[in-house]
């Protein structure tokens, strides 16, 4: 299916948000998701299903002011 | 000094992360000053890139407080979005909650901002609001939940300093029981002095350190202006007088001519 | 920092001797601020009262360099009489010039400044002349010989600050080597980290430390803005601007709406 | 003769502004003097003679701004 | 002179109507300066007192446009109900739209403002905002179908003049198709003059006139230097510069030494 | 409105001749103002160039009072004989006395004023002295026979506005009998508003007429805000206070909620 | 019944807000009215029953700034 | 002989300031002079006489600040 990781389109077979972000390669890395603009916690990630269209961010810590 | 949500600070002086000329320059500000908090942000994150990881281990190394912020949000729900996932990011319920209104000013927006503000509480956050000095706007920020406020001093990265005295002095006025720290728009140490000897109860600033020439040295510079301040108010300075008074007596001047 | 007669101070924080509640709270000011220099003066004696000998051992055991002053003089001949007086006493060759023209102000008179400097120097004097922002009368005192030059910021006792930026700004941009101190009218300590900011090489005050309900507590909080301003003009501080930038990167931002 | 002494009028036996010092009780106290607004160091006290109507003044270290 | 819904104002001077020492000198200071335009309100009225009907007469009889104040209120509903019963009254659509959000300072509720607004708008009104120099709020206001927009100076009565220029500017930058009104906070002319230098398009003033010894001669003073501010921005003024540049031209001088 | 020199002038500006683009352009200038002194300066002349006289001839005919000025002298003796030279041309014993001491800042040379003043005092000259807001510098002024003072806003052709408006402030205060004239450094109409609010008798200036892109109209708008600070000094301003007071009144208002 | 008007309590014969503001004896007078808040244009006060409890307000034009 | 007019160097004959006027070509326009830094007032041009190195300074009105 198509999603949207970070804003760029990805054809990716369908699954959870672990399963996606493990395909990604993402591994262990500390992130944190939204899905739609929806925050989707690290406990939920494998309950939630992503579906076409979907999309799809991974965030992590950064420098900020 | 008062109280953040209950956190005793070790010294008044917040201070950004971003924009250092490295990575080992920023831990030496933050180290020599002795500030006690520093604000963070969440970005994308490449697969295989882990730069999270190590920002986020340098800055647990410096054994700050962290307060990540919600900087570039121009709406309430997404500020709500991003300061859930820096929740599960820093491991913390404080947020710095920004919420644009302009893009030329990154004046905070009024009504985002207490819409937002009533969402984190209701979900457990501790808020620290960047706000004008709007004090109508402060009450609702107040009634919504929020123990603390961050009334800027200038916009964001000008270094102008506390463009409307007037007005921060109202608000402080207004609500004496409230911890605010001054956030933003200060360019030089002598800024952030005045801002304590306003009674403001701590200052956060990023770009006049990180861009100094000598950021280390300017952070010094910050943490003892913030030092003179805080210590002035409790000094309890004089009253400023129109008139000439000498300091030297008069009294038993010799008469020489 | 620059020398004044080729003497380099410790910390470049004057502080003045009068006006203390107490000689062990004078002296415990200058023990916690590091102050390097103290002013002092001369004044009548009574026989059997030996007022100044307490007070002269009271000030040796600071171990800072002394600074007599002129001050209540109010003509050329008083002024270098009373220097005459306090180089013998005070066993030193520095003298801090007043030479009063305006009782109300306390301002110093021009025209008599510059005459007693000329004299003083002649006489041997190192000259720390008590003076305005006008550039052309610290051009003539430098003709006269002076090596120093104590622009006020206010009128003595007042403690308004700097109330002439601009003219002190120019009076510093013209004559960049020459070490100038600002002496008198500062009221809280921003003030002080302020003209250290806009360049000057030294602070000089005494009522707003004396005064002040605390004045320990606000001769160190000066200390403290004094070295903020100081290590803010070597760290070379940001540029202000009109417009606001973010401190915090945009890009990466993610994308929730 | 009469002379001011810091402004008060003393009589006092005529001398040089050491001897007046000296009756004056000044003993060894450390001052600075100036006879008719015209400093005099210590070491020309001796040769100084203090005449009716001088006005001596006799300062010593004190507070200053 | 921009338009402010459709109406040329022959002057861009609103003149308040309270606090005056007579009718006849209220009518006097309105003739004298040519104001254009009188705020007025609504109150509470007695059986047989006819007080609104004697008030009333005079101020048509003055042949300025009426602007109807919400004065007071401090809830959007109750400053709608009050702007209906002023549209009745003074046979206008025009009302200045007060929600006051802060007893001490009178500052406008930025929400009740906004509410209030679009309610107003909505139902034929336009209105003429009391606001602050917030430029996310004046966006508000815009949206809620505001067309003109009327910043405050400084607090109401206080007379302080322009307190916060930064904000100002802003905020006349950020709009500058919008007519804008100063209105609140001046105490003097020359802070209307610069009101209008600063490309404003209008002042509105009350306590400053009506409470000057004499009214009628302070309200022509506002009058001439409001002529004054806008003729400046019309005729371009200089650039200033930070080095002084001979007036009188060098080149020819005699030399004479 | 004070006297200069035993003269009433129809209205309290004072206007430069130097910078217009035309002599028609100036000449409306002063016309359409009604600036009643102008100011003149004294140059080479070369051999049927006859430049001057038919400049002469034009301001006579404006019917103006006409202060000569000594622009560019940086010596007493060279002040002298260029204002002996003025007075012969110009037929008139007033002379703007300029002694410069300064390049770049054009300020005046405080011993070279007083030097020269004294000197053209006693040759029976009418001086309008150019100087600094130095209180003693003016006391000077006055001992050496000058009757009126002009104290500088900021530096010639800057624009700056009141650059020490406390300074300003003293020396009107200490002088109360002195007719001073601010002279030089404003840019803007609002400035020369603020300095009659201030007290001062009258405004002189120059290069903000001549440079603004409508010289003419911008001439009409000095004389609108001299004007107004004019008559709002007479009118007895509004003690301004810090907290807001509301114009209208609350009494009377209806409870709507 | 009563009644508030512009704040006092009233004892008047029920009506129309006309009816009661001629009791009142505002006769002509030019004012505007409101009951419990809400506006009352003149040309609805005769269709405008008041009732007992009702807070009526009767304003006129008045200086304002 | 040679002087200096307004700061240039002139070959002249020798003669009061009125004559040597004349001769420059200043006929009657209206001026001011001094010579080497002192003025001249126009009834003293007769009788002041130029002499060689003489730096004679010759005026007219002008715009001023």
């Amino acid at each position: 299916m198509k999603i949207t990781v970070n804003g760029d389109p990805v054809e990716i077979e369908a699954g959870s948000v672990t399963a996606v972000l493990a395909k990604l390669g993402y591994g262990d890395t500390k992130v944190a998701t939204a899905v739609n603009g929806v925050f989707v916690p690290a406990s939920q990630r494998d309950d939630t299903a992503l579906v076409a269209g979907d999309a799809l961010e991974i965030v992590a810590p950064r420098q900020g002011g | 000094m008062r109280q953040f949500y209950g956190t005793s600070l070790a010294t008044p002086f917040m201070l950004g992360t971003a924009q250092y000329p490295s990575p080992a320059i920023l831990a030496d500000a933050f180290r020599q000053s002795a500030a006690s908090v520093a604000t963070v942000s969440v970005r994308r994150e490449s697969a295989g890139e882990r730069a999270g990881t190590a920002f986020w281990s340098m800055i647990r190394d410096l054994d700050v407080h962290v307060l990540p912020n919600t900087a570039g949000c121009h709406s309430a729900s997404e500020a709500v979005t991003t300061a859930k996932m820096a929740r599960e990011l820093f491991e913390t319920d404080w947020i710095k909650l920004e919420v644009i209104g302009h893009t030329d000013s990154l004046q905070p927006d009024p009504f985002g901002l207490v819409d937002a503000a009533r969402q984190l509480v209701a979900d457990g956050f501790k808020v620290f609001p960047y706000t004008t000095e709007d004090v109508v706007l402060a009450d609702r920020l107040l009634d919504a939940g929020c123990e603390v406020l961050m009334p800027w001093g200038a916009p964001i990265g000008t270094g102008l300093g506390l463009i409307n005295p007037y007005g921060l002095r109202s608000l402080r006025a207004q609500f004496p029981d409230v911890p605010m720290v001054i956030d933003a728009g200060l360019g030089v140490p002598s800024q952030a002095a005045q801002a304590m000897e306003m009674g403001f109860d701590a200052v956060l600033l990023n770009t006049a350190v990180a861009k100094a020439g000598d950021p280390v040295m300017m952070a010094v510079a910050f943490a003892r202006a913030i030092e003179a301040g805080q210590a002035a108010v409790r000094a309890d300075p004089m009253t400023p007088r129109d008139m000439a008074a000498p300091s030297t007596p008069l009294i038993g001047k010799a008469f020489l001519t």
